[in-house]
């Protein structure tokens, strides 16, 4: 590691990078988050502060049908003068992404050279937990960032003043941004105090100090210093290391992988049993079951079963039970069930 | 030799049988054999449970007794009455019990503290269906402690309810008792189960001997105990034959006791006049019978000891001299059909009741036997009395 | 031509100049103040001005600085925050703002409005403007006192529509003039002109933005602002009363209007030649405009401000002027054919798609496809390797009332006609138990026949709609589904709100569009007036009720009326309750609860035995009860139960309380 | 006790496939010469015999020491399907002859499955004082509000305006509120719980087992032929999904919510009832405060507190 000297030189030559950055004529920012993640608001205060900067500002978003929860873009383009609104693909120089997915969904916007911020907060929508069967999920984990990417656990920077709001953590992205766009501090202040709702002012005025001052730390460090993200996979961001800044990712990101194979449920329905009660049509999630023309349940696509069980267990009758078969190594149900007892 | 009330010979009869759970209700006037039993088990390893209700405490006794211990309760004519739906449920499951039934005066509430004989027919037919009860009636003090034996012996052998019925007088009479242990013959014991615990077990099969083989519960059989009509494994049918077939081995499990239980028979070689009474009736019976002797008029007496199933053949044969049969009991002519039903159609049958909450006076019966001749002179013929019997009853009664 | 109009060029010019200023004389706009800044900084955070508005904002702006004495309108999406910010900015005194039941209303209020002297808006989404189109055909017959501009806002790739439509025919259609602003500034400026063209021509205008226009903000230098118009009715019989004989001699003034209208759009300032090469010229409008700049700095450019009329001797001259003549333009090719009709060759739809949104990039690969430009092989991103990423689909909210009901209807195997609002969105994965969507208001009609018509093999038919939707244009179809004895229910997904606009008003919440109370409308009344005999108001949160409430309706005979009651979980209020967590040792991964496709609920990653356990995620749950209700584990409880720590230090509750759970005692 | 129970957390570590039941294998329980059983289709007390199957099988090899005593109706027609040594009683009764086999046999684990109208109306005394007694057995109520063996006549669970064959104007008579009957009569262990939740049921028996005392779970379950028919309620699958709301909590939740306005619903409403493990306490049982098998149980509550006032320390 460079001795406190060296270090000096180095902070330097980032001053002086700022500086040039300063003198930019114009840029484009592209931002991408779920709805409700603040989106909208921080392209706002990055309009406000171009503006207070001195530039002319155009900028567009588009959010999905839904109110929150949905996939909301925005284009934020400032210059001397401004035409489209919209960025062209690779001709972005900063990516914000508010979502680890929404973040790399725009990547494609990124220029040669420019950086994507990227929060590490996952927000795994209900489409993409598709296979049911396995658990699994549909959601790039295993993903390792392609160069310029910088994943930022903006929760775990911001700390206390974002304590149970994820939303104001973002400002964290602010704060990183900061450092590369440029512009005085103050504007940067400035322009958070007049776009964010008075209450939260001051709280997002922290985060963005925490982004601003990590950052200028990885910068400095060339991203070997602390700044690792935790593994923290129950508050549903990744786990993983953050990525230097000349792209090469230290370490890996963990991916989402199913540790044992439950088996392939197998569903025996006696049928003398079954009273036709018409239960387990209603209640199976898969919505596999039904009552073939003598009124008994019949499963109807075998291949869909999960083995929930739920059908066992809610049948009157005890006409049904569920088996998994080629079963590899973990006890039954049951058994895992106990052993996550016994670790909590 | 110990001096002690009826109630409380009752509860050492009990302990002398193995019982070692009591469950009651207080009733006058059988509470001291709950009280008496309540000091007594804890000593011999027992449990006692003073219950909410009479419901309860036969219930919890049919329970406990499933659960392998000889176990029995006390009460009097209401409770008796409530206990008749349980009394019916042992009957059909076959789970043994002994009932005592401290018999006070009249319907209802009636006379707590009097003496009666009231609740003969109930004890057979107060529990609803075709039922046959077992039913005893001791005399004294130290018949009570010898039927108590008696009754758990036939309840355990036979695995039926067997009632013991005696009335208020023998409860609170105070005798000499002997309380000689039983030997183990005369406490007889549940039949075991003839087979190892299978998926095949018939705990109701049936053999011989018409009793089923039930084994206690947590004894290693696992099997089911219902109120409704069974098959042999116990489980609940509707098959008509299955239920006659149940009904009838029952029936005949029943009438087997005929066999077991000795009559009394005093002075019956040359009577013409019997009498026949039973508990505390019976003594004053035979003691009108010595006087009547005295004065010359051949008396007798027959005092069952076994009231429920009816001894007919000894019954018959004991009385197959008399010409007039005197049944004198404490209610308003009961048993008296049973003795009506028995005997030869030429025989005349006179009931004499008494349901006021005293007991028959020796004198009522020896001066009822002395005003028959005229009485029957008066009527013209036998026959002819016999049809207006309700008023010798009524007669008798308001002598009372 | 008007003094106005001449004002307009004035503006413009002004603007050119002002365009790199700070705004300082800006008027009426977004003004912020500033809290103190935190601790760390010792300066103090200065007080700034905001120009920077949306193509909606400045259209209202435009509005009320034109003295508008009324402005109505539907809400729909990417229309509806004209009247919203002309709401916020205005007083009552000032304009009379407020929602019409539908479009139709709305331009009939506004044309009743403009014959009592007012200057009238009226916003509308492009497939709203068919509601409308009735009136809008016979508008110009009758014309204008007060002036009338339609706000028209179409939405090329379909952000938030159910279909893809132009709506410039529809100005050549109604022969009504269109504007089409390209930015914010346009915006702003073309509806200031809108307003004096109206009256001066004496029809209503169309202002046409797409949502690109609409959505996007940038900077807004405002003209002097107007007084509210004043005026009166005058009885005109001949000229308002459009019997035939009227008609007839209208449609002949109206005819006349036209051609004068074609050329007066040669000379108006609107329409801007822009003459740099004479290679390549581009004949263009609206945010294509903006594109080709960027894409094509040197190219010579005709920027169309007003579509309708077009300026043909201008087009041709401009033609003359270049070698080669491209049309760049979102959807059809209205541009193209008019060219084309006009005697001048142009290319466009060969180059450019015909569908969707365009975009810088796409523009490129225009000129790239049309040897303007040479398609240069560049590396797109650093890496080069962007990781392809699943698309995210639109939901409905965590908490959102109308999940219960189509959870139920998908159980219940219930042939279902969706309708226009978030609820479409019932259509998808997980809940996916709507059959069909058409527009606004036409489930019942849908339903009715499916009931009458055909056969559903048995399946109940259900037509499902919002309150707001209902209003629109439910009414007249549940009265026809009486009268035919149909046998459907019509489930109302009443939440309170025009939800999936963003929470605006309608004629059955009690609140008008600046929050103020006004008379609501009952909508179980409307029903039960209608003739339906059953109709019952449940809870959609109470999962049980709600499920018995349909089944009851679907097995009674004719039309059955279920009102789900709700407020929406987010407009206008944020609606959130104690939240819910799952207890892991009693999940067994089910899924059932995810059938509800609520984003809060999810695979808990922390746990990787299987079977996998569900996780709530505590910052995006509203507490709304519906998945702890249907948990047949019970694993779903109020944070708090359970022994639970409230919150750990992550902020959210602990996994397993290790104390057995439920424990009330 | 301690020789009874089964560890269930069985590790495969066979490399051969095998079949696991996804819930145990509480049907080896079963007797399977007496299925199908003789309850309705959709009766919510099949569900409850499964759960209660599923948690026996969980801690017992078989149910040789286990007595499962019932009295007269649906809910008691239960105990016939389950291997154990089964007592079905008479209407009312079975916590007095479970009473009795308890203190005869303190070594067998007793427990008592009985009804509404079974436990409450005819054996409401009965309950009361099992309560009272803290006698330690186990007692499962299957609430379905009304009697459904005889044909659907008011019980007295059946609520206020709900509709049965004897109330064809709607019930005139309140209802109880049966754990907190029980609670109120002194048991030391209430749990209610609702046959959409058998793993709920499943915990709080388990639970009840364990308890040393009178412990006492209430089920609610439906009627589907009479309740649900008469009321309007649907079949099996709607009246399952109406306990959904079964919980207090949900309840508070749901009425601190914004409504659009307020919902009127013509149906009977269902009140909602406590739910989950309403009460535990501990103190000494029949059997000890009888000396019954020298006044030791077999068993122990954890931390248990001995009231010096307790019998048989005077």
């Amino acid at each position: 590691m460079p001795e406190s000297k060296s270090s000096a030189t180095k902070l330097q030559k980032i001053v002086a990078e700022n500086d040039k950055t300063k003198e930019r004529s114009s840029g484009n920012v592209v931002l991408g988050g779920v709805g409700g993640q603040g989106v909208i608001t921080a392209s706002n205060t990055i309009s406000f502060a171009c503006i207070d900067a001195g530039f002319d500002v155009k900028k567009s978003e588009v959010h999905g049908m839904s109110q929150r929860g949905g996939s909301v873009v925005s284009h934020l383009r400032f210059g001397r003068e401004v035409h489209s609104v919209m960025v062209e693909l690779g001709k972005a120089e900063w990516i914000l992404g508010f979502e680890w997915e929404e973040g790399l969904r725009y990547l494609g916007y990124l220029k040669p050279g420019g950086v994507a911020f990227i929060s590490v907060e996952r927000r795994i929508p209900p489409s993409a937990q598709v296979d049911r069967r396995t658990g699994s999920v549909m959601y790039p984990y295993d993903v390792s960032p392609p160069e310029g990417v910088v994943p930022i656990d903006t929760y775990e920077i911001a700390g206390s003043a974002a304590e149970g709001r994820p939303a104001i953590a973002q400002t964290v992205l602010l704060g990183a941004l900061s450092v590369e766009m440029g512009f005085d501090e103050e504007v940067w202040r400035r322009a958070i105090a007049a776009t964010v709702p008075s209450k939260y002012v001051e709280d997002n005025l922290i985060c963005f100090d925490r982004g601003r001052a990590w950052y200028e730390e990885i910068k400095r460090t060339g991203g070997k210093s602390k700044g690792t993200i935790s593994a923290a996979y129950g508050n549903g961001r990744t786990a993983g290391t953050v990525a230097t800044l000349s792209g090469h990712a230290v370490g890996s990101t963990t991916g989402l992988r199913i540790s044992t194979d439950r088996g392939k449920p197998r569903v025996e329905i006696t049928r003398s049993w079954c009273k036709g009660c018409n239960i387990c049509v209603a209640v199976c999630p898969e919505r596999i079951l039904v009552l073939d023309r003598h009124e008994i349940a019949v499963l109807s696509d075998p291949d869909r079963c999960t083995g929930c069980g739920l059908c066992a267990r809610m049948c009157p009758d005890l006409a049904i039970e569920v088996w998994l078969d080629s079963f590899a190594g973990n006890g039954s149900l049951k058994g895992s069930a106990a052993k996550l007892g016994e670790k909590q | 030799m110990r001096l002690m009330q009826g109630n409380e010979a009752c509860a050492e009869g009990a302990i002398a049988a193995g019982c070692r759970f009591f469950g009651g209700y207080p009733i006058s006037p059988s509470s001291e054999i709950a009280e008496a039993m309540a000091r007594l088990l804890p000593k011999n390893g027992g449990v006692f449970l003073q219950a909410e209700d009479e419901m309860a405490s036969l219930g919890a006794v049919i329970g406990a007794s499933l659960g392998g211990l000889r176990a029995m309760t006390a009460t009097s004519g209401p409770g008796f009455s409530l206990m008749q739906e349980h009394i019916g449920y042992s009957h059909l499951a076959e789970i043994p019990c002994v009932v005592v039934d401290v018999m006070r005066g009249g319907p209802s509430t009636g006379l707590p503290t009097a003496p009666s004989q009231g609740d003969v027919m109930q004890a057979q037919w107060g529990s609803h269906g075709d039922r046959s009860a077992v039913v005893l009636a001791p005399a004294s003090v130290q018949e009570v402690y010898d039927f108590m034996i008696e009754a758990f012996r036939l309840s355990e052998t036979l695995r039926t309810p067997v009632t013991v019925l005696f009335d208020e007088v023998v409860g609170h009479m105070r005798e000499g008792v002997e309380l000689g242990a039983p030997d183990e013959s005369r406490l007889g014991s549940r039949p075991e189960p003839l087979e190892p615990p299978s998926e095949a077990f018939k705990p109701y099969g049936r053999d011989e001997s018409f009793i089923p083989h039930i084994p206690n519960f947590g004894s290693g059989y696992r099997f089911h105990v219902t109120g409704l009509m069974h098959d042999e494994r116990g489980f609940p049918t509707s098959n008509t034959e299955i239920v006659a077939e149940l009904l009838e081995r029952l029936e005949k499990k029943i009438q087997v006791v005929q066999s077991m239980v000795p009559l009394e028979s005093y002075q019956m070689e040359d009577a013409t006049l019997a009498f026949v009474a039973y508990g505390i009736s019976g003594r004053t019976a035979r003691a009108a019978v010595d006087l009547l002797r005295a004065r010359g008029v051949k008396a007798g007496l027959v005092r069952p000891k076994l009231l429920w199933p009816v001894q007919d053949e000894l019954i018959e044969a004991a009385l197959a001299r008399a010409d007039v049969v005197v049944v004198a009991e404490m209610n308003r002519g009961q048993w008296v059909r049973e003795v009506e039903r028995i005997v030869d159609k030429t025989t005349l049958v006179l009931s004499f009741g008494k349901a006021g909450g005293a007991t028959i006076t020796t004198d009522e019966l020896v001066s009822f036997a002395l005003s028959l001749p005229d009485a029957l002179s008066i009527a013209g013929s036998p026959g002819a009395l016999k049809k207006e019997g309700a008023f010798w009853s009524a007669g008798a009664h308001e002598a009372g | 031509m008007s003094e106005e109009i001449n004002q307009a060029v004035e503006s413009e010019a002004e603007r050119s100049s002002e365009k790199n200023g700070n705004g300082a004389s800006v008027v009426r706009l977004d003004t912020l103040e500033v809290k103190q800044a935190p601790p760390k900084s010792s300066q103090k955070v200065a007080k700034t001005r905001v120009d920077l508005l949306s193509g909606n904002e400045s259209i209202a702006l435009a509005a009320l600085h034109s003295g508008v004495g009324m402005a109505v309108g539907y809400p729909g999406t990417p229309s509806t925050e004209t009247l919203e910010y002309l709401a916020k900015i205005s007083s009552d005194a000032e304009v009379y703002v407020d929602w019409s039941t539908n479009e139709k209303v709305a331009l009939d209020v506004a044309v009743g409005g403009s014959l009592a002297g007012d200057r009238i808006l009226v916003t509308t989404k492009h497939v709203g403007l068919n509601v409308a189109m009735d009136s809008l055909m016979t508008s110009p017959f009758i014309g204008v006192n007060g002036g009338v501009v339609i706000l028209n806002a179409d939405d090329p790739g379909m952000h938030s529509s159910q279909n893809e439509q132009d709506n410039r025919y529809i100005a050549r259609f109604a022969g009504v003039p269109m504007f089409e602003p390209a930015d914010s500034q346009e915006a702003y400026e073309f509806t200031r002109a809108a307003f004096e063209l109206s009256e001066t021509w004496d029809t209503p205008v169309i202002v046409r933005t797409t949502t690109r226009v609409s959505h996007s903000r940038s900077r807004v230098i405002p003209m002097p602002a107007q007084a509210r118009r004043e005026g009166e009715f005058q009885r005109n019989p001949h000229k308002y009363v459009m019997l035939p004989g009227n008609a007839k001699a209208r449609h002949v003034a109206h005819l006349d209007r036209l051609s004068r209208l074609e050329t007066w759009a040669e000379g108006i300032p609107f329409n801007r030649e822009e003459i740099r090469s004479n290679k390549i010229g581009v004949v263009t409008s609206s945010i294509s405009y903006e594109y080709v700049r960027d894409i094509l700095p040197d190219a010579s450019v005709f920027k169309l401000g007003v579509t309708f009329p077009l300026p043909k001797e201008r087009l041709r001259s401009f033609a003359g002027k270049v070698e080669k003549l491209l049309v760049v333009e979102e959807l059809d090719p209205f541009l193209e054919e008019a060219l084309a009709v006009f005697g001048v060759s142009a290319e466009g739809k060969k180059f450019f798609p015909r569908f969707g949104e365009l975009s810088p990039s796409l523009v490129r690969e225009g000129f790239e496809k049309a040897g303007i430009l040479e398609a240069v092989k560049e590396e797109v991103s650093s890496s080069g390797t962007v990781p392809s990423v699943p698309p995210r689909f639109p939901l409905l909210c965590a908490g959102c009332s109308h999940a219960t009901p189509f959870f139920i209807l998908k159980e219940l195997d219930a042939v279902v006609t969706g309708d226009i609002g978030c609820y479409t969105l019932g259509a998808t994965e997980p809940l996916a138990s709507m059959d069909t969507c058409l527009s606004m208001g036409s489930s019942i009609g849908m339903a009715v026949g499916l009931a009458k018509a055909g056969s559903t093999a048995g399946r109940p038919v259900v037509a499902v709609l919002g309150d707001s939707t209902f209003l629109h244009a439910g009414i007249p179809p549940l009265i026809d589904a009486v009268h035919r004895e149909a046998n459907l229910t019509v489930v109302i997904l009443d939440n309170g709100t025009t939800a999936m606009t963003g929470g605006q008003p309608h004629p059955a919440t009690a609140q008008n569009i600046r929050g103020e109370k006004a008379p609501k409308v009952d909508i179980p009344a409307i029903c039960s007036a209608a003739g339906v005999s059953m109709v019952n108001i449940v809870d959609p949160y109470d999962v049980g009720a709600t499920r018995m409430a349909l089944l009851n309706a679907m097995n009674k005979d004719g039309v059955s009326v279920v009102i789900t009651a709700r407020s929406c979980v987010e407009s206008p209020v944020k609606s959130r309750g104690r939240i819910y967590y799952t207890d892991s040792k009693a999940c067994d991964g089910c899924q059932l609860c995810m059938n509800l496709g609520c984003p809060a609920i999810g695979w808990d990653l922390s746990i990787l035995e299987m079977p996998r356990r569900v996780r709530i995620d505590p910052g995006l749950c509203s507490g709304c009860t519906v998945c702890a209700q249907i948990c047949p584990q019970g694993a779903i409880l109020p944070v708090g139960v359970g022994g639970t720590e409230p919150l750990s230090e992550s902020g959210e509750p602990s996994i397993g309380s290790g104390k057995g759970g439920r424990d009330l005692a | 006790m301690e020789g009874r129970k089964v560890d269930m957390n069985i590790e495969l570590k066979s490399k051969e496939p095998a079949s696991v039941p996804v819930f145990g294998d509480q049907k080896r329980l079963l007797r399977h010469a007496m299925m199908p059983h003789m309850l309705c289709p959709g009766c919510g007390h099949g569900i409850v015999l499964d759960a209660m199957l599923s948690v026996l099988s969980d801690r017992y090899e078989n149910l040789d020491k286990v007595a499962i005593v019932a009295g007269i109706g649906c809910s008691s027609r239960i105990v016939g399907y389950i291997d154990a040594c089964t007592l079905h009683t008479t209407h009312g009764r079975p916590l007095s002859f479970a009473t009795g086999l308890k203190l005869a046999r303190p070594d067998l684990d007793v427990i008592v499955v009985t009804g509404d109208g079974d436990g409450v109306s005819i054996g409401g005394n009965h309950l009361i004082h099992a309560a009272r007694r803290n006698v330690d057995i186990t007692c499962v109520l299957l609430n379905n509000e009304i009697y459904g063996m005889t044909g659907g006549q008011a019980a007295p669970t059946t609520v206020l305006g709900a509709y049965t064959t004897t109330t064809p104007q709607g019930n005139a008579q309140h209802s109880f509120d049966v754990s907190e009957l029980v609670k109120a009569a002194g048991a030391t262990f209430v749990a209610r719980t609702s046959s959409y939740r058998p793993q709920v049921f499943g915990e709080m028996f388990a639970q009840a087992l364990d308890h040393v005392g009178f412990s006492f779970v209430e089920v609610m379950t439906d009627c589907t032929e009479y309740f649900g028919r008469i009321n309007r309620f649907g079949t099996g699958p709607d009246l399952l999904m109406s306990q959904a709301r079964y919980d207090p909590e949900i309840d508070a939740d749901l009425a601190a919510r914004p409504t659009v306005e307020e919902i009127s619903n013509p149906q009977p409403v269902r009140p909602v009832l406590p739910t989950g493990l309403l009460h535990r306490s501990n103190r000494l049982t029949l059997e000890e405060t009888l000396n019954v098998a020298g006044g030791r149980s077999s068993r122990s509550n954890e931390n248990r507190v001995v009231s010096g006032s307790a019998r048989r320390d005077l």
